[in-house]
């Protein structure tokens, strides 16, 4: 089990029956496949559709593909509806939980995801409007780059929203961002509170009840 | 009976410098006939309002690898490196709007509205110089309506009175977009003798759509 | 004929082919039967159908009516959609002509025809929206009501919007209202001009080449 | 599964004094089982909002007749001389709104944003004390969201998700009302089994829907 499979598989835990569920690009998406099927979790992609699956597996439809633009496929009882009605879902308020990978969060709870000024301009995407909106924002990340921290104690890249996100989770700590800081609530198993804050610029608060990560079984 | 079109004469109704809504995201429901013609007359100096610039070689990314792009308003352009380059270079300009806001602009520039007041982006990057609205103690960004000369949007079926049907994802930013531009020409996968799209499948109504584009057929 | 059809009679020579057109309830509703079925004129009703057919003749289907809840039929390329979209056809200018009836109308060209204060007070309906936005606005109307005169200086009834109206037809006139006032264009079969100031309240700029209405054929 | 439940339970879970947004116009499209419910059951003191209050005896008109009704908030009240006897009898309130503005501000309610800036109605008495706002050099009022309690919403077809498709008319603000309100109770012509309602058929996803009322079925 690599770093990503260990996120995806915390991720996982936090995914409730019957919920509405959107899933960044990337390392997000992976969470879907630790997500039982009996759950009835309804997965949104923001180009329209609510109930996208997995690979389509030699049945793709070239008008059928999730926010990356690969192809999916859709399960029974899918809605398909334009984008305007897809950030209307988002914006207001009847998306449970997003997903999403970050470049910086902040001891606010911050995220930075969408632009490195100078250096890379993608856009953001629909990734400001997920943040503001979602009733829970999960960030999915490896914990740092290159040995550079990533949870840092004031963001130098411009954020995403000023909203603060719910949880942040990493291949090393499950990190709750609070209006005292940021509350490290799980270790990954073998680590231990010090070497997260190790890897971590921004102070971290060691809660009293600091567990070791369960994860979703393969 | 809606004007029917070939691609050619389509095209040519579209003069150079032409603001120019497309359909699609990542290239999923864009009329490539159009934008394939598009390059074929090289129409160039276009202004550009999309979601995203698809990839080099896919959808809107064949009108920014023929540089006939000067400037694009999307939400994305990350999976366009050709984009990317071309704005460092300073051979277009790009606006980047959070993709629900985007597509609410358009929508006001269709339905007549006066701005979209929105939570997203306010305190960002995304939101300076712009006005912010504080309505009932939370705070809005007032993002302006979009218009355009022309729409280029795709269909599954349409209608000889140009009556449309999306599909699946392939419905994204097309139905707004056939509300908020001055002309617009529609590329379906297949035509159907009108009253063969229940009223109910009707997204598009045919009273938006200016011109039906035949595609693969002789003007 | 009576008065009610010599104005739809004549309101229906107004209405281009192909052209997309409300007709309000009551009076407004008689001008479809005088517009031939091949001009392919597609009627929107604001509850929620372009392409909206007469009576349906014993087919009638509990989901379909006219927004006076009214049964009606649905032609061949008819579309149906929800509110938010019928309104964004009409204020988004997308409505060649809307024809409505009318309480007064003044020396600008404003229309009061949503409330009496006092006395009655059914509301605006969709009348604000059309009267704003659709690109030609028709007043199509009896000329009196009961004596008083409804065409006068200025309203004494608030107004539906502050856009001017494009046309007023009644039984007597067809009066275009304009910057420098209320210009008569056309009187009706055996009525002179003078007759119509009569009935009048607000002065009329005869036009140098006032003509006798023409109506289209039963 | 979505929880289905029977009229009189989804009743039952509506408070006195709620604030219910109603679909239909002039009946059509308006759930004729839960109104009939809620007389039975007598809920009162109620704020509607709603496109018109039909007729007597008909759709929100029964409501009116029970004198269950607080205030209205609708476009119309005309067909129904017996909201505008219990309004000047000053039994009730009443607020109209344009049908244009009204739809938008239950969208709002429902997609996050902050009001609608619309041209209608400016300069006229249902703009008066309201905020207006220039843009571009042209007038609009500023009209805030409206979200409620609950909603009750008829479609044609439901499956056992939720998802809604509305027939002809009859969706009119069934759509955006089912976004905007915090519990949301459909009652369908007909329940189907997930899967039988095509994708691109569903005009409201079942995640919006939080009850599936059984009309005709004993609970």
């Amino acid at each position: 089990m690599n770093g990503k499979q260990l996120i995806a598989r915390r991720v996982a835990r936090e995914i409730q029956p019957g919920s509405l569920v959107n899933l960044g690009i990337g390392l997000p998406t992976m969470v879907a496949q630790y997500v039982p099927e009996e759950d009835n979790v309804f997965f949104q992609s923001e180009n329209g559709i609510i109930g996208s699956g997995g690979l389509p597996d030699g049945m793709e439809n070239t008008s059928l593909s999730d926010a990356g633009g690969g192809m999916i496929g859709a399960l029974p009882g899918a809605a398909a509806f334009d984008s305007a009605f897809s950030f209307g879902l988002i914006r207001g308020g009847h998306l449970d939980m997003t997903v999403l990978g970050g470049l910086q969060v902040d001891s606010q709870g911050r995220l930075a995801n969408w632009i490195i000024p100078g250096e890379r301009v993608p856009g953001m995407g629909g990734a400001m409007d997920l943040v503001t909106s979602a009733r829970k924002v999960i960030v999915a990340m490896i914990h740092t780059a290159k040995g550079t921290a990533k949870i840092v104690e004031k963001l130098n890249l411009p954020m995403t929203s000023d909203r603060r996100v719910d949880l942040i989770i990493t291949e090393l700590a499950v990190i709750r961002p609070s209006e005292q800081g940021l509350i490290l609530e799980e270790v990954a198993p073998g680590v231990n509170a010090a070497q997260v804050q190790d890897q971590t610029e921004a102070k971290l608060i060691v809660s009293d009840s600091v567990t070791t990560m369960e994860l979703k079984p393969t | 009976m809606k004007k029917t079109t070939s691609v050619t004469h389509a095209v040519e109704a579209i003069p150079q410098e032409a603001s120019i809504m497309i359909g699609g995201f990542m290239g999923v429901g864009t009329p490539e006939h159009l934008i394939d013609e598009m390059v074929r007359q090289h129409k160039g100096g276009l202004t550009v309002i999309a979601n995203d610039t698809a990839r080099p070689g896919v959808g809107i990314g064949k009108l920014i690898d023929a540089r006939l792009v000067k400037h694009v308003t999307a939400s994305h352009i990350g999976t366009n490196p050709e984009t990317q380059r071309q704005m460092i270079a300073e051979e277009l300009t790009v606006e980047l709007v959070p993709q629900g806001t985007l597509v609410e602009q358009i929508r006001c520039g269709g339905f007549g509205l006066g701005g979209v007041l929105t939570p997203t982006a306010v305190g960002t990057l995304a939101a300076e110089g712009k006005r912010i609205l504080e309505i009932e103690g939370k705070q809005f960004l007032l993002e302006l309506p979009l218009k355009a000369d022309f729409a280029l949007i795709k269909a599954q079926q349409c209608d000889y009175f140009g009556n449309l049907q999306y599909r699946l994802t392939a419905q994204n930013f097309n139905p707004v977009m056939a509300m908020a531009a001055a002309t617009v020409f529609v590329e379906a996968v297949e035509l159907v003798p009108v009253g063969c799209i229940a009223p109910d499948d009707v997204h598009t109504p045919g009273t938006l759509v200016d011109y039906i584009v035949k595609t693969g057929v002789a003007a």
